[in-house]
């Protein structure tokens, strides 16, 4: 899936006065997992942002391949997925609107087959043309997953995605996770808890 | 060529800036002196009072030079905006927002002494003048700069969108004043335009020259100073500050 | 002198020109130096804390 | 290529559909205010005609400064606008789309409804005719230059006032040219030369406004 390494050299970032964290460096190869872990503030969010290219480090560069993240030919987007705290779901459309939306938007021709079945496999069947302000933080957050998985990305870039999951989806998200690790893809993933994937993983500690 | 470029990398250094400001500032000061002293004399007494305006006319001595550094100050804040946003050099974008409040004081002066200019001459404090209205727009975009500035508590995201608004702003200041001088002539009878004298005597000349030259060192000297301030709020943390709080009681 | 500050009739108008912005340019250095003072008092508050927090 | 751009389009769209309090909020605001002036100034029809390219035009761009803070506002709190930095499309497009779809949904608005209150304020046929050209061709401007202030002032408390602050300033130049068109044509002149420059000034900010807007949107949500 993907062909190139993803690479930080020497990151940076402050909030405020406050250096959050100094001199961060690692290569991610296809296939590998990297799970960023501290305490609370430490600044594994800030981290995630700026490997995504939101945000700009004060020091150091993200690589993809050879190119700096912010200018990938054919934009950032097209080879990474972020999942962040917020969802990103428009409370007004159903589960299903969300996702072909921003598949459209993403620039692919999502089928609506295949959305159906993945909100099925995340235990959401009978919710899909429900507005999402109807269901719970727990079916929001699925609905996040099922638009990140659906779009065929090689970096996945996931902040705290088993926050308010119960386990049978985690139990899903794992598999999925190992299934993308399978293909080549690449994953950077902050949790709480404790989750065993199998697979090529590795961990950067904060702070 | 070389070395200057090395030279002014060297200055942008923080600290390097704020001990070279240090040794400047005293003689911009002493020349602000210096030169405000010869031209208030020279404008308020030697120089000869108009046949036409009397002596209302020696506001032109404070008028032109503050509306000159009002908008010249925009522009220039508008290319350290620029600067500090493109290529983010810390010590272009202080610059940027020290020169804001002296930029504003300064077109609030040219509406002020226009407004006092405006009564004995046009027999009203305010007349909606091409001129007078675009520095009045000019103030509010200072006013909108140092706004938006005030309300991003973050400092660096505070910096780079003010330099946007002051990038936006300068690119708008000459289609603001295109349109309403375009929009004064249209209504050309609700206004006067302002009379200058057609040949102004070379003594004015000079002394308006000199009042211009003592705004321009009285700049840089505040603009300068603040700049110092702002640079030590931002690095009050930095081991040159200790170094430099120990060397200077007060 | 009264010649002088009268201005041929214009007193108000050119002094309250001049003063109001020898005024402003006052404010602006006072202000400015209260600010540089209290700037100073803090970053040396701050630093005799570090001070304090080191010794215990 | 633009097939992204038309998925936004009408995701914006379908939304305001869903709620479309929200449009009808600005176009009842137009209305009052407008209402509001004979009110404060008397009844008198010619003194009224002679003032209305004025009222309506600072009518109209208060209503579309007082929509702008909805740009981007909902898309920054639930996430979306951060997922649009991740849109292989280029964000100064994707911007642009959504302030048409903007201007769809309140700039249209006022434009179609600015014959009924001309009427009341004795405006005639012709000169109603040019002030919704000149309407037609203003509101995308106010919404363009407005765009920018709304990025800038994203999550910020009181960010409402904010943008009335920074952008009516930016305001001034298709205020004149706007309220001038009609006024020209009400005193027997051509309103070409307004409506040309007012033209010229949309191109301008067509192309010019959208990156800034982008740059703005990428500080705002570093």
């Amino acid at each position: 899936m993907a062909d190139r390494e993803f690479r930080a050299v020497a990151l940076a970032a402050e909030r405020g006065d406050r250096r959050l964290f100094d001199d961060i460096d690692f290569t991610l190869s296809p296939g590998q997992l990297l799970q960023v872990s501290g305490r609370n503030g430490c600044g594994k969010t800030s981290l995630l942002r700026i490997l995504s290219g939101l945000s700009r480090p004060v020091a150091g560069q993200v690589y993809w391949g050879d190119e700096p993240i912010q200018s990938v030919d054919g934009g950032t987007g097209s080879c990474l997925g972020y999942l962040g705290h917020q969802n990103a779901l428009k409370e007004d459309l159903t589960a299903e609107e969300n996702i072909l939306i921003a598949g459209g938007l993403g620039g692919g021709r999502p089928d609506r087959e295949d959305v159906l079945a993945m909100l099925a496999s995340l235990g959401l069947a009978g919710y899909e043309d429900l507005p999402v302000r109807y269901l719970s933080q727990g079916q929001k957050r699925r609905v996040a997953l099922a638009r990140l998985l659906l779009q065929p990305r090689p970096l996945l870039i996931l902040d705290e995605p088993y926050a308010a999951l119960d386990v049978q989806v985690i139990e899903v998200l794992r598999s999925a996770i190992e299934a993308h690790l399978a293909r080549k893809g690449m994953i950077v993933i902050t949790t709480h808890q404790a989750v065993d994937i199998d697979g090529d993983c590795h961990n950067l500690r904060l702070g | 060529m070389s070395e200057r470029g090395i030279q002014w990398f060297r200055f942008t250094a923080p600290a390097n800036f704020y001990d070279l400001a240090g040794r400047l500032i005293p003689w911009f000061a002493a020349l602000t002196i210096a030169l405000f002293g010869v031209g208030l004399y020279m404008g308020l007494v030697v120089a000869p009072s108009d046949y036409q305006q009397g002596d209302s006319y020696r506001i032109i001595y404070i008028h032109v030079p503050t509306a000159w550094m009002g908008m010249f100050l925009y522009v220039l804040m508008a290319i350290y905006a620029a600067i500090g946003l493109i290529w983010r050099i810390k010590i272009a974008e202080i610059m940027a927002k020290s020169i804001a409040p002296t930029g504003a004081l300064f077109t609030f002066l040219a509406l002020w002494t226009g407004a006092l200019w405006g009564r004995p001459t046009w027999g009203v404090f305010w007349v909606w003048d091409a001129r007078l209205t675009s520095m009045l727009l000019l103030l509010f975009l200072y006013l909108g700069y140092m706004a938006l500035h005030a309300a991003i508590d973050d400092r660096q995201r505070a910096s780079n969108a003010s330099a946007v608004l002051a990038m936006v702003g300068v690119v708008n200041v000459p289609i603001i004043y295109f349109s309403v001088h375009w929009w004064n002539t249209l209504h050309q009878g609700a206004s006067i335009t302002v009379t200058e004298a057609p040949t102004m005597a070379m003594i004015m000349f000079v002394t308006l020259m000199i009042m211009v030259l003592a705004t321009w060192v009285y700049s840089i000297a505040v603009v300068l100073a603040r700049a110092r301030v702002e640079l030590l709020e931002r690095e009050r943390t930095a081991r040159w500050v200790q170094e430099r709080l120990e060397g200077e009681r007060r | 002198m009264m010649e002088f500050l009268a201005m041929g009739g214009y007193a108000p108008y050119v002094w309250g020109s001049y003063l109001v912005m020898a005024g402003l340019l006052v404010v602006e250095m006072l202000q400015l130096r209260f600010r540089r003072r209290s700037l100073m008092d803090w970053i040396r508050r701050m630093a005799r804390l570090r001070v304090q927090e080191e010794n215990q | 290529m633009f097939r992204p751009l038309l998925a936004l389009l009408r995701r914006d769209l379908t939304l305001a559909l869903r709620r479309p309090q929200d449009a009808l909020t600005v176009v009842g605001f137009f209305v009052v205010v407008v209402a509001l002036f004979p009110l404060g100034i008397g009844p008198d029809p010619e003194f009224l005609r002679s003032l209305a390219p004025g009222v309506l035009w600072v009518a109209a761009l208060l209503a579309v400064m007082l929509s702008l803070e909805r740009l981007f506002s909902d898309d920054y709190r639930d996430g979306t606008l951060e997922q649009m930095l991740l849109v292989p499309e280029p964000l100064g497009l994707l911007v642009l789309t959504k302030i048409f779809a903007h201007w769809l949904i309140t700039g249209l608005p006022l434009v179609l409804i600015s014959p009924l209150l001309a009427v009341q304020l004795n405006l005639r046929p012709e000169e109603i005719l040019i002030l919704m050209a000149a309407l037609l061709l203003g509101t995308p401007i106010l919404s363009l230059i407005g765009a920018i202030g709304a990025a800038l002032t994203l999550g910020l408390r009181g960010g409402g006032v904010l943008i009335a602050l920074l952008i009516l300033p930016l305001y001034a130049p298709p205020l004149i040219l706007g309220a001038g068109a009609v006024d020209a044509v009400m005193h027997g002149a051509s309103a070409q030369a307004h409506l040309s420059l007012l033209g010229a000034m949309m191109v301008f900010a067509l192309f010019a406004t959208p990156w800034a807007t982008a740059a703005a949107v990428r500080i705002m949500l570093d």
